[in-house]
Parts: structure tokens; C-alpha cells; sequence
């Protein structure tokens, strides 16, 4: 996306731009707020945040509709989000309570939430792509033109069910967009020690599957690319797979001492920062005051703290609780 | 009505598409060839291509596709040709399949049903010849279920489907030609309990699926030599029917159980140490177990079967079960 | 391969272009005799010939070396005859005997022979392909210049472990050929219901790794592509895709009643035998007299012949070595 | 010498490494990352990127080529970043190290180690929590090694390696931070047998692995109360050393398996039976079992814990073994 194309953008909807920026820095805020409580102890396990990656989940969900499905993977906490799932069941959930939007059992890596067809939060990479395609495949066979969203990262082309799950969708024509979050590692594993072909979204042609490349810094080019995308899908077109080019500020998870990259390349990627880019675009053509900013940081803010103190008063689901939900509880025939 | 175990798996499949739109069946070779044990033979044209799916050959694929299905509203019937090949879909079964209703909080069950064909005896050696049900059904979340009669190919299905949790159904291989009579009416059966498929007071054998007319034949035989066996037919193998099994040895206070797993860790053991635990003062003699032998099952017939539990091995435990506390 | 090349190749070496025929006609003799031994009951399980295909071992195994290694599928017996293993072996394997090249324990689906680095035999589809990579591996970290053949069918291709299997060869340059055997159906599934992307050469390439498409009815094509590739990979080029494209004229196995295809397919293709079309070639220059065709047949005939007999005369492993193999004997310390 | 199991561990690599050109480390992110728990750390500037292989996410695929590699006459360690994932891989090791040597009549073994973390008790939900080790010695042809202790984790890779079949050595996640004293010439240790690491004559404890320490936790709050356990650590689970676990309950008369597998199927059922088997005569009270709860395990702390064993369901089940037969 060129520089006239933003400008664009921004004159002819500077609100909707404006909403884009509002929903990376809700992203960015829930993130540092779980690092922060990661430290504080109140969250455990594996934490996978997703900073520097906002663009990708604000741009493609802006772009898909309420009957629409999304599956994501353990660093989904702004996909969740941007779906619609409240703060405050993401937050109570990482504190492992009853409010939480698994009541506590799934933690950092397994948000789901049946209001927004959010299924999860999967941690076996790659483990959601065969899910989505199921997905995919009951909305065609029933008729309805419902759209599955797929998100995994680069590390996932590797694996095998990554490629049955590819054509699967295509050899079926199945409703699916398959998005690629190319950060370039996988945990300390660059793309071009796991893949002999790098260029991911011409592996995907392979499959015979429309593929293209974003620039998943730019919440703008996504946003359209998703919207093309989604639209063909949902037209009949068959399944489309975006590859994402994005990247991850922070470690891999908490535990990562981060050995198998340099500064400087954080540094410049940094420097291409989502939110800031955007923001200054806004500003540079005067549709972001300085006052829209604090407002916008404020409401944010206030959603992020309401949402730490709804989970700090969260409770216990009772251990006599535990065995619920291995099997359906049956109604009485 | 004569029929066969696999017509009689057959009709419910098809009673079922039949019954219910949401309902389809997704394998490989399910459709044009018919079925690798020709269970789905002739549905392909009744049905149609969408609802009878052949599937390229990726297990986790299609199976986890299966998984996404049912989360999205349908009740696929998955074929795994042979359960040799579910290794590697375990992920997706084990991961996903069983986790997903407890993981996401009561919010996701997954109604599906996978079926696939189990057992040896047929000279597949190693790698075609695995009876892993019994290991199976070491994972929470799972259904594990063991149609050994004509009764419970046509009606195990229907109940599987109406299950919204996950429902794995294992066809012991050598079953499909086995013939008899039918009702005209058999229709769907529980999937809950334990079957006494024959009564006696002198010890109880205990088993399931391809070995059930083993133990069924040992039974016949002993009762020659005047032992008196009781022979158990599991049924369901995840949840065991504990009921069932501690009755039968409050009777006779003996028991050996039979399964085509190997020996090691396989539900043979499950079942041993549950009868030690809740029976222990009742037993007169140690729960003993006739299964595989612990080696890959070989090509060459007098070593595969003397691999494989047979008539002969069960009424050599049960003797000794009946003459040591005799 | 042109008529004129197949005539170039006559000319200049017509007793190698015999032998080719000589290996064709011996798998196809093994393979009509396991089908009479499996109808008078002598051979069970499943078995899976590969009447049709013979062209494309013929031509692969004459390209290899002795100290190269060859990784095969459960439909094999032609694989492991030309690459060294006796008849005799094998009809006593199909047997079930102890005679048999894995003592009967293996079966028609499980050849192996350390001798001449035959490793199996593999009955589910793509599972050999790590095994290759493996075997591969180790040759490269040794410094070993030897060559790993690895054959399965375009079924496998949409297995998981292909994908993983051809990734890692090509990433980490290692001396595989893999040799795709198109024979356009997988059971009764044919190619374009199993691949979204039926030009499984071009498939391959999306792993970077050079492929070609070759005349897999054509013995002198397979062996001179085969050559090609195995000189490039043992020069240290990366492994190399062979999509080989055959027909079997017969049943997947023996319980196939082939309501998949039409007989007229299989007609269509029969015109191509690749025994027949070489035989022809060769009449045609002068270079197949009648009596050299007999004497090539009963030559062929009489090998058979012996195997069956040596198989007839075996003798069954003693049931107290049942449990033999399993592990390891070990040598007291 | 003060160390922790994760050097010990990174010390027997090193020094396989060292030792024999043909062994070299292959898995996920064990290079440049330092492996995912970081036992591997400093192995790749030591010994190259050939030696400590870097893999891509593809489980099924570099199992298999360790096997392969094995074959090819080297010497393999695979790390399977978690036991979670292994599922990706069950089909490699069942299907080909566990088969190969037997299917090929004797001609082609296997010796390929594949080491993974196993293991709950970290916050890390269903799907990283897994405890399959028990599970998986149901298969015949593997070895299945489960180092407790610093000794171990030291001293069991040397042997597994100069094993001519495939072994998997299971290392518990809570025990990579355990830190010791570790004898300076500590080396290669047996694997063949069980080892009591606590005498006593009131019930046998017998365990491995992550829940040894559960164990002689346990033991010591007993002794407090007058209940003297002696508690087993199995080591190896496959084959199990049943002469070390009838000594002690031939001396005992009770037994408390404790295992963090699932409860239904798991080895505790196998060491139950088999205990039952071999010396029912012996035992005053049935064998009990403390186990995981039969869930996914959960992400919250408290019921994640309530899942696992611990020391006081440990020391409830001694107290109602020694009371009940009392
Ligand atoms: C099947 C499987 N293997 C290994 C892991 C351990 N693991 C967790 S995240 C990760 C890296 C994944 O990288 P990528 O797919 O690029 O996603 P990113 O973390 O970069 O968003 C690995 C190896 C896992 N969770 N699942
Ligand atoms: C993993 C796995 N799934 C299914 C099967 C059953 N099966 C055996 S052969 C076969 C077809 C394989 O076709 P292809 O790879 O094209 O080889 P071909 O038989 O044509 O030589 C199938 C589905 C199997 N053996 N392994
Ligand atoms: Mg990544
Ligand atoms: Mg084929």
C-alpha cells in the first residue's frame, strides 16, 4: 500500500481509520497489561504476546463479519479481542477464574468463546488448520455463506497438517481464509532454517490456492487484502491464503531469552511500529489531534484496567468442578 | 432377516443419512471403491458425492476436518480405513477432539463419530494387524465403543451419533463376513452397559469385540469339561461398565479377561486392577489375562497365530483359574 | 523420449537394452506367479503387484550403485527383486517361511535385505519417506557420497509426511531421489479427487527442489532421467523429484473389484506395456531375434519357476522364536 | 559437584557427543535457541550446526529421519520438544522403530534415542500437560526410560544410546530446576532395574519420574506418622523390572502405585495387575492407585492441582492401605 493509498484511506474515512488505530492500541495495551501481570504472578503458564503484530488481527477482523469463524493459536489474545470477546473474560481467564471465558480452563493459549465463534486458541501448531476446514466444509454443506478465518504463523508450514489441511480447502473449494502471520521465527527458528521454499504465499499456489503477500505492518493494506479476500471467498470463489508479513516485538514467551536474534533487526523492524505509523499518518493529515490521542489511550486504558480489576475480583470455579465438561452433561431423556 | 456385520453397519449408516441431514461420511475410499471393507458399498449412489466424501490420503486432515464439522453444526461419521492409520491423527483426537468441551469451559463439544476397522488375524503383519481400542480408551473426553454382534453393528451408530461428545467405533476386521439373524426391526441399542452374552457360575470371562466368539467357542468347550463360564461382552470400552464386571465376579469369583491388545499396559490391565480394587476379598484367584503376545504381529500364519489369543489359550487360563482355587 | 532417441539407444547399446527388458520381464513373471500362488492360497494378507509399472523400477534400480539405499512401498516385490534381492527369497517371504528374506515375519508388504541396503517395504503410504531422509542424513553428516532412492505413489502426496519428509531434504541439501510413482490412482481414488494441484512435479518444485516429469511406460526414459538425477544428487546438487507416470493394469490388490475405473482406461494404457513396447522397439532394429525372446522368457521362467519350488520346500519358524527380534539379542558384556 | 538435572542432562549430551562421532542432537529449536527448556544451551557453538541439528516444526518428519539416520548407521538423540506432541510422531515410532527389526526377520534394528519433557503442573493446560510416558510403554520394541534424579538424568542417555533399539527418555518438566550434589565422575548408569530409594517395611510406594519426589514426600510425612513406606523408583517403564517390585511387595504386603498418567489404562493399571498376578497371596490390602484425575488438565492452579497427585492423596491412600489391612 503506497503512501497516496493511505492518504486515501484516511480522507475518505478518517473515523473508520481512526477505529483501526483504537483497535491495534486495545491489542497493544491488553498485551503489555498481561506482561505486567505475568510479572505480578497473577497470570502463568505460557504467555504469547502479540506485540508489533497488531495490524494483522485489527485489519482481518475489521474485515469479516458477526456469522463468520475464526480459529487462531496460543498468541490469540488480540485476535480474541478484536472478535469481541470482553476484555474482562479475557483477563479473568488468564487469572485462571470461574469469569474467565473458559472458566479458568483454558488459560493464555485457549480462549474460546461460542457468542463470536472465537474456537480458540490452539497450542499444538498447526492444529487448528484441520479445524477450520471442518468448519468450513458444514457451512458449504449446509448452504450458508459463513466464512472461516485460520490464523497460524510461518512455523506452521512446516508441518503436515498444514499441507493436508491446504488442500484439503482447495481440492473441496472449502469457505476459508487461510492467513499466514509471517514473523519470520519460529520460536528461535528463522523462516529460512524451517523452510527450503521461503516464499510462503507461492508454496501456497502449489496448492492451486489464490495467495498473496501483505504487508501486515499496515493495519490499511491488510484490511483491504482481507476484505478482497473474504469477499471472493464468500462469493464462492474458493479458499484464499494471505500471507502476513509481519513481526514480533517482544520474545517468543515469557521464558525466551531471545539468543537467536539481533537488536538491531528489532530495532528496525520497530521502527515500523503498526500503531505509530498510523498514527502519524492520521496526524500528518490532521485527523488525529493531540487530543483524540489521550482520548483514544484513555478509553483504552480504562477498558485494560477495568478489565485487571474485574479479573482481581474474580473467583474460583469449585474444585468439585473439575470432572464438568470432560463429556456433555446429559438432559434427562 | 439373514445379514451380515457389515451390512448390518451398512443399513445404520445409511438409516442415518437418512434420518438425519446432517449426517455424512468422510474416509478414504468410501465412495468409488466402496469402502476398504466395502461397508459404504452402494452409498455413494444413494447419497450422492457431498454427503458420501472420499477423502485424499491425510488422516489428520480429514479427521480433524471431521472435528471442525461436527463443531460447525454437522454429525460426520469419519472412516479411518484401518486403525493402524489413526496414529496419525492422534493429535487431532486426543488434542482436539477430546479436550475441546473441557478447554473452552462447557462452550465446544464435538459430536463426531470416527470409525475404523481394528484387529489382526488376516496375515497384514506389523504395521496392518494393531488392536489399539483398549489403548484408546486411556483418553478422557473419548467414547470408545466395540460392536461385536450383528445387533450392535446396526445399532450402535445411531446412539453414536446422538452422543455429543466424541465416539470412536472399532470394527474388528474379521467380524465384516460373519453372518446371522437380524430382527427386521433392530434399531438403535444403549452404548452404556456391559452384556452377558452367555451365563455361568464358574468363572466370568471377560472380553469384547473380535474376541468375543473366542470366548464364546472357549466357553462351549469348557462347559464340556463341566466349567461353567459366564462370558461378559464390554461393549464399551471408555466408560467401562464396572457394574456389569464386579456382578459377574460377586458370582463366580473368577476372572480372565481377554483381549487382542498386547498384554503390557492395554485395557486388560484396566480391567484386572479395577476387579482387584472393588472384588478384591471376593476373588478366589488372581484376575489372569489372555491377550496379544507382546511382539509386532508377523506375516506368516502359525506365528501369527500363535500371537493372538485363541479358544485354546482361554480355556487353558480358565482352567487354571477354576483348578488353582479349586 | 523420442522414437529416435529410443533407437539411438538400441543401436549403441543393444545388450543393455535387453537386460532393461530382461528385469521388466522378471518382475512381471514374479508378479503373475504371486497372483496364481495367492489364488491356489499359498500367499495371504494383502497383496499388491505391480503389473504395468515395471518400466519404472527397471529403469531407476539400473541407475543406482551397490552402496546406494532403497526405501520402497508395500507394493515392492519388483523393487526388491531388481535391486539384488533372489526371487528365491522372496517367493519364500510371500510364503511365510523362514527361508523368506525377513524369515516370514514381513510378508509381501515387508521385503527387506541389509544386504544390498533394501530397506522395506512400508505398508503405510508415505511412511517411508522419513526413513529416506534419514538414511540421507546420514550418508551426508558421513561424508559418504551415496545416493537414497525413495519410491511411493502420488497418493502419498497428500499425506503430511511427504510434505514434511520433501522439506527437510531440500532444506538440509540431502542425497535423496525421490521417485513418485503416478499411476493416477490411489485405491480407488483417482488424482484429481485426492490433489487440489494434480501436476505433482510442479507440486514438488514449491519445496525448491528440482523436479521433472517423466514417461514412466518407457524403461530408457526412466533409466536415462533416473541417471540424470542420481549424478546431480550424488554431486552434491540437493535431492531431486522424479514424478514417474504409469498405469497398473491390475487390481489395487487382491480384493479390488475396480469399480473405480473404466476398462477401457485400462486398455487404453495396456497398449503403452512397457515390456511390449521395448520388445517391439527392439524387433524393429533388428535387436530381439525370436529365439533371444524365448531364451530371454525361459530364462526368466526357470528363475520363477525355482522360486516357487524353493518356497514350496521351505520350512516354518519355529513358533518358540516368536518373540525373536523384538529387541535386540545382546552380546553378553 | 553442585548441578541441576537440565545440566546433567546437557552434560550426558555433551558428553555422548564427544564420545562417538555418530551421535548428534536433532529436534526443535535446540541450537540456536538453546532448546525449549534449555538443556541444550551452548551445545551448538560447542559442537556446530551439523551435530546440534535445528529442525523445522514438522514432528512426524524428523522422528522418522532420526530413525532413518539410525538406520544409516548413526546414532541419534531426537528431542520431541514436549510429549504433546509426539502424537505427530506416534505413527514413526510405532509403526517403524518399534517394527522394523522384528518385520525384517532380525536384519535392520533400530538405535535411535528420542528424548521429550513430559509432564503437568505448570499452568500449561490441556494440550501441554500430558503424561503419556506410562501409556506409551504398551508398545513392544521401545525402551521407555524415566530419570528421577540428577544420577539418572546423567547417566541414563550413554546407556540408552549404546542400546541397539530405540529407547525414549522421558525428562519431567518440574525437574529441570532440581538442582544437587552430583558425584564429579558420575557416568553412565543401568537401566535395567528399579531402584528403592526409600527401605521400609509398612507398603511399597511405587512411582518414577516426575512424582518421585511426590513420593518421598509422602514417605516422610508417614514416618512422622509411624507408617514406614518404602518407596520404588521403576526408572524404566518398558520393560518393567517386576523382580524389584515383588521384592518389595513381598516384603510389604501393600502397594500404592503413584503415576501422573490418567488413571484408566495407565501403567499403574499394568504394575496393579501385574502385582496381582504374581502375588496376590502376598498382599493383605489390593494395590491402590493415585493418579491424574481423568480430565484435561486444566489451566487454573487449584485445579490443576487437584488433578495431579500429590503428596497427601499419596499419604491418604498409604494410611488406608495400612488401616485396612491392619
Ligand atoms: C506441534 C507443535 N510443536 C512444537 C510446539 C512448540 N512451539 C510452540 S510455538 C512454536 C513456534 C511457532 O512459530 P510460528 O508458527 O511461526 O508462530 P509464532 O509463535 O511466530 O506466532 C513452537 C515450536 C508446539 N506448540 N506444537
Ligand atoms: C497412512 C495410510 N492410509 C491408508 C492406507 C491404505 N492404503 C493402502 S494403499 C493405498 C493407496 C495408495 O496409493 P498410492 O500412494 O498412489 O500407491 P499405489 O497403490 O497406487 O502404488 C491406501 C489408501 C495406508 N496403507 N496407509
Ligand atoms: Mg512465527
Ligand atoms: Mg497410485
Amino acid at each position: 500500500m503506497t503512501d497516496e493509498q493511505t492518504a486515501a484511506a484516511i480522507v475518505s474515512d478518517p473515523e473508520h481509520v481512526r477505529y483501526l488505530l483504537r483497535q491495534m492500541v486495545r491489542v497493544r495495551r491488553l498485551e503489555e497489561a498481561c506482561v505486567e501481570q505475568y510479572s505480578a504472578a497473577k497470570i502463568r503458564g505460557f504467555l504469547h504476546v502479540y506485540i508489533g503484530e497488531e495490524a494483522v488481527a485489527a485489519g482481518v477482523m475489521s474485515a469479516i463479519g458477526p456469522d463468520d469463524a475464526v480459529v487462531a493459536t496460543y498468541r490469540e489474545h488480540g485476535h480474541a479481542l478484536l472478535r469481541g470477546v470482553a476484555a474482562n473474560a479475557i483477563m479473568a481467564e488468564m487469572y485462571g477464574h470461574a469469569e474467565g471465558c473458559c472458566r479458568g480452563r483454558g488459560g493464555s493459549m485457549h480462549l474460546f468463546d461460542a457468542a463470536t465463534r472465537f474456537y480458540g486458541g490452539n497450542a499444538i501448531v498447526a492444529g487448528g488448520l484441520p479445524l477450520a476446514v471442518g468448519l468450513a466444509l458444514a457451512d458449504k454443506m449446509s448452504g450458508r455463506d459463513r466464512v472461516t478465518v485460520c490464523f497460524f504463523g510461518e512455523g506452521a508450514v512446516a508441518e503436515g497438517e498444514f499441507h493436508e489441511s491446504i488442500n484439503l480447502a482447495a481440492l473441496w473449494d472449502l469457505p476459508v481464509l487461510f492467513c499466514c502471520e509471517n514473523n519470520l521465527y519460529a520460536m528461535g527458528t528463522a523462516l529460512d532454517r524451517s523452510e527450503s521454499q521461503t516464499d510462503i504465499a507461492l508454496k501456497a499456489s502449489g496448492y492451486a490456492i489464490a495467495s498473496w503477500t501483505v504487508d501486515g505492518m499496515n493495519v490499511l493494506a491488510v484490511e483491504e487484502s482481507a476484505r478482497r479476500a473474504i469477499d471472493a471467498v464468500r462469493a464462492g470463489a474458493g479458499p484464499h491464503f494471505l500471507e502476513l508479513r509481519t513481526y514480533r516485538f517482544r520474545a517468543h514467551s515469557m521464558f525466551d531469552p531471545e539468543r537467536y536474534r539481533e537488536k538491531t533487526e528489532v530495532e528496525r523492524w520497530m521502527e515500523r511500529d503498526p500503531i505509530q505509523s498510523l498514527r502519524s499518518a492520521l496526524e500528518t493529515h490532521g485527523q488525529l489531534s493531540a487530543d483524540q490521542w489521550s482520548a483514544l489511550q484513555r478509553g483504552v486504558d480504562e477498558e485494560i484496567q477495568a478489565a485487571i480489576t474485574f479479573a482481581e475480583n474474580g473467583t474460583l470455579e469449585p474444585v468439585e468442578e473439575l470432572t464438568r465438561f470432560v463429556y456433555s452433561e446429559r438432559t434427562a431423556p | 432377516m439373514k445379514t451380515t456385520y457389515r451390512e448390518a453397519m451398512r443399513a445404520a449408516i445409511r438409516e442415518a443419512m437418512q434420518k438425519d441431514d446432517r449426517v455424512f461420511l468422510m474416509g478414504e475410499d468410501v465412495g468409488r471403491y466402496g469402502g476398504g471393507f466395502a461397508v459404504s458399498l452402494g452409498l455413494l449412489e444413494e447419497f450422492g458425492p457431498v454427503r458420501i466424501r472420499d477423502t485424499p490420503l491425510s488422516e489428520a486432515g480429514f479427521v480433524g476436518a471431521g472435528i471442525g464439522a461436527a463443531l460447525g453444526g454437522m454429525r460426520p461419521i469419519i472412516e479411518i480405513m484401518t486403525v493402524n492409520f489413526s496414529l496419525l491423527a492422534l493429535d487431532q483426537i486426543m488434542n482436539n477432539a477430546a479436550t475441546l468441551l473441557h478447554m473452552s469451559g462447557g462452550q465446544f463439544n464435538v459430536p463426531v463419530v470416527i470409525r475404523m476397522t481394528t484387529g489382526g488375524g488376516r496375515q497384514l503383519a506389523a504395521q496392518h494387524s494393531h488392536s489399539l481400542e483398549g489403548w484408546l480408551a486411556h483418553i478422557p473426553g473419548l467414547r470408545i465403543l466395540t460392536p461385536a454382534t450383528l445387533e450392535d453393528a446396526r445399532g450402535m451408530l445411531w446412539t453414536a451419533l446422538e452422543d455429543p461428545d466424541p465416539v470412536l467405533i472399532f470394527e474388528h476386521g474379521s467380524l465384516y463376513n460373519v453372518s446371522g439373524e437380524l430382527a427386521d426391526d433392530a434399531g438403535s441399542v444403549d452404548i452404556d452397559h456391559a452384556v452377558v452374552r452367555r451365563e455361568g457360575a464358574g468363572l466370568s470371562i471377560i472380553t469384547y469385540g473380535g474376541t468375543l466368539s473366542t470366548a464364546l467357542e472357549a466357553a462351549e468347550t469348557l462347559s464340556g469339561e463341566g466349567i461353567d463360564a459366564e462370558v461378559i461382552d464390554l461393549r464399551t470400552l471408555r466408560p467401562l461398565d464396572d457394574a456389569a464386571i464386579l456382578a459377574s465376579v460377586a458370582k463366580t469369583h473368577r476372572a480372565v479377561v481377554v483381549d487382542e491388545g498386547w498384554r503390557s499396559g492395554g485395557i486388560s490391565a484396566e480391567i484386572s486392577a479395577r476387579i482387584t480394587e472393588s472384588a478384591f476379598y471376593d476373588l478366589d484367584v488372581p484376575v489372569t489375562r489372555v491377550c496379544s503376545a507382546e511382539v509386532p504381529i508377523p506375516y506368516a500364519r502359525h506365528l501369527e497365530q500363535t500371537s493372538l489369543p485363541s479358544s485354546e489359550r482361554v480355556c487353558a487360563a480358565a482352567r487354571e483359574v477354576v483348578g488353582a482355587g479349586g
